[in-house]
């Protein structure tokens, strides 16, 4: 079993984007029921140690990131995409998907025009034509993106209040 | 419709009203207020003046949907009012300067947004006459989306590790054939750039336009000789191959120029005629014979 | 000392070059002394709990990554170091050995000036000043990063054009 827990836990930690069961199947030749529980003792194990790293489950995907609170120390070295405008963009939305593009305008400007595309080119956000406007909203791979566990809009907009009541 | 809404309509044209003096837009504004009040007291008579009837379906739609006077979302109201155009008979063009009138707001409403100004202009439209209705629109404030987001609310990315790995055997062999096969496309490019060079020395196109201009000075000089009418171009040659190169060639541009039609009637060996095209009456043909006695030394 | 231990952790996990003590006390404003301390602990942890993820020393660089026995399972979602361009000048390179950087740029573009550096950064070739260019060749590191025999240039060669052949 150890064996298995650390084929995955290599899988896991090589992949800088979170895997699908399959994946993880087919890198570790596993069985689903031991990659299942290989994943269960993982996660258990780096919280119990206290690590700064998490075994996490987004959506149907497994990944292996920082924990929240430790990923300001990272971020420097990590290949970030995004500019910070960009990303308060993307919270705006987030927080108070569906969105109109022309009422985010409003609100926070039209620089909002710039991140909306670098955002769509990211995947991070689906917009669907409303008139003349568009209507905006979180997309699957946003979730998985910010390694938020769910990609439905009630569990991001909790999770977003969560973490700014821990901050 | 809500007697609220209907109330809140007419403060709206009332509070219109009070605000001017010039009497023909009292006279707007009492029309106005005359379809409103009658739309209260459930008088749903069509009105006959096509103005009228155009008004009267925005009041039904701002009423019916509940609208907010003093903030109408144009988008959905316009659509709205669309479709209810195509099932009713009006006047399409009052209409249409309601859809257009609509539809300027709305534009300048998004240049707004673009402009991205800090301070909100007033709205202001001078392309339609219905003023009062413009004011409706007009308001100090651009309809404003009231977000609800918690300040410190800061995404940021998950981070993951990225392990890196040296490049393959396969990798570096399938970028070699890559490689070779674009160093050959590059190599016959150069290759062929320098055989253009060549080619370009050789036929200088200012000797080459020089010659042909005197080739076909000649050979325009010879079809003047031939008379009008059509004319076989055998009768133009006057030599070896060469000179028929040079006569075909100058025919061909003759022809191009719109100073001679060539045609062919079999093909594709057939006889080539020509013919010249200039107006007869600005033409300066010469018989053969007189422009030779012309030429004759004078005994 | 768990919390400094927790911060190098997030560092050394985000990066995925090896890291210079310098960056990693950056980073984590920590003392030298304490980023030291973290370290040798960290790689205590990751041993005794017999993770497939190890700390090491890389020369005067720190760096997280898959013990050797594991790197396998991670080589699927793992990055190539070089990028693909890179590397196909790198093999025209090998192939055509001794080259004129300027011969190289008229035969591939100029982007090749941008491979050059990134390829001697990597110690795969060697540059030696001829005339106003570079002569170009293969270093000894090529031969044993590619599992080539020999570092002669005739025999890696003809180690391509067998290559070339077999596929």
């Amino acid at each position: 079993m150890d064996e298995a827990l650390r084929a995955v836990e290599s899988v896991l930690f090589a992949s800088s984007r979170p895997l699908r069961m399959v994946e993880i199947e087919g890198a570790t030749q596993l069985s689903p029921d031991v990659v299942r529980k290989a994943i269960a003792r993982l996660k258990k194990q780096y919280d119990e140690v206290g690590s700064s790293i998490e075994v996490v489950k987004i959506g149907v995907r497994y990944s292996m990131q920082l924990r929240k609170q430790y990923s300001n120390y990272g971020m420097p070295f990590a290949e970030v995409e995004l500019p910070k405008d960009a990303l308060k963009t993307a919270a705006f939305i987030a927080y108070n998907q569906p969105v109109l593009q022309s009422d985010l305008a409003k609100s926070l400007g039209s620089e909002v025009y710039e991140h909306i595309k670098l955002l769509r080119e990211a995947n991070l956000i689906a917009a669907k034509r409303s008139g003349h406007t568009f209507m905006l909203t979180t997309s699957k791979h946003f979730a998985e993106y910010f390694g938020i566990a769910s990609s439905r809009k009630e569990d991001i907009k909790q999770w977003m209040d969560e973490q700014t009541r821990k901050s | 419709m809500s007697s609220s809404s209907l109330e809140g309509v007419l403060g709206h044209l009332m509070f219109h009203k009070s605000l001017i003096d010039e009497s023909d837009r009292h006279q707007k504004l009492d029309r106005y207020l005359s379809l409103a009040q009658a739309y209260q007291q459930g008088d749903q008579v069509v009105p006959r003046d096509p103005v009228d009837k155009a008004l009267q379906m925005v009041f039904d739609l701002v009423l019916s949907n509940n609208y907010d006077p003093w903030d109408i979302d144009l988008i959905s109201f316009t659509d709205l009012y669309l479709k209810k155009m195509q099932q009713s008979e009006v006047n399409f063009i009052v209409a249409g300067k309601l859809v257009f009138m609509a539809w300027s707001i709305l534009k300048l409403q998004s240049e707004e947004v673009l402009a991205a100004n800090d301070e909100k202009r007033q709205l202001f439209c001078s392309d339609w006459d219905f003023d009062v209705l413009e004011d409706m629109y007009a308001t100090d404030d651009v309809p404003c989306f009231a977000a609800d987001v918690p300040e410190q609310i800061d995404l940021c990315e998950a981070v993951r590790h990225q392990s890196q790995r040296p490049v393959s055997l396969v990798e570096l062999l399938d970028a070699f054939e890559e490689a070779r096969a674009e160093a050959e496309v590059a190599d016959a490019r150069a290759r062929i750039r320098e055989q253009l060079k060549v080619v370009d020395q050789k036929y200088d196109p200012r000797n080459h336009s020089e010659d042909l201009e005197k080739d076909v000075e000649m050979v325009w000089s010879r079809i003047m000789k031939c008379g009008n009418g059509p004319i076989v171009i055998d009768d133009i040659f006057a030599g070896g191959k060469e000179d028929r190169v040079t006569v075909f060639i100058s025919l061909l541009f003759l022809a191009r120029n719109g100073k001679i039609a060539l045609w062919q009637d079999d093909l594709p060996y057939g006889q080539i005629f020509m013919e010249i095209k200039i107006p007869w009456d600005i033409g300066t043909l010469e018989d053969a014979k007189a422009a030779e006695a012309k030429q004759a030394p004078v005994m």
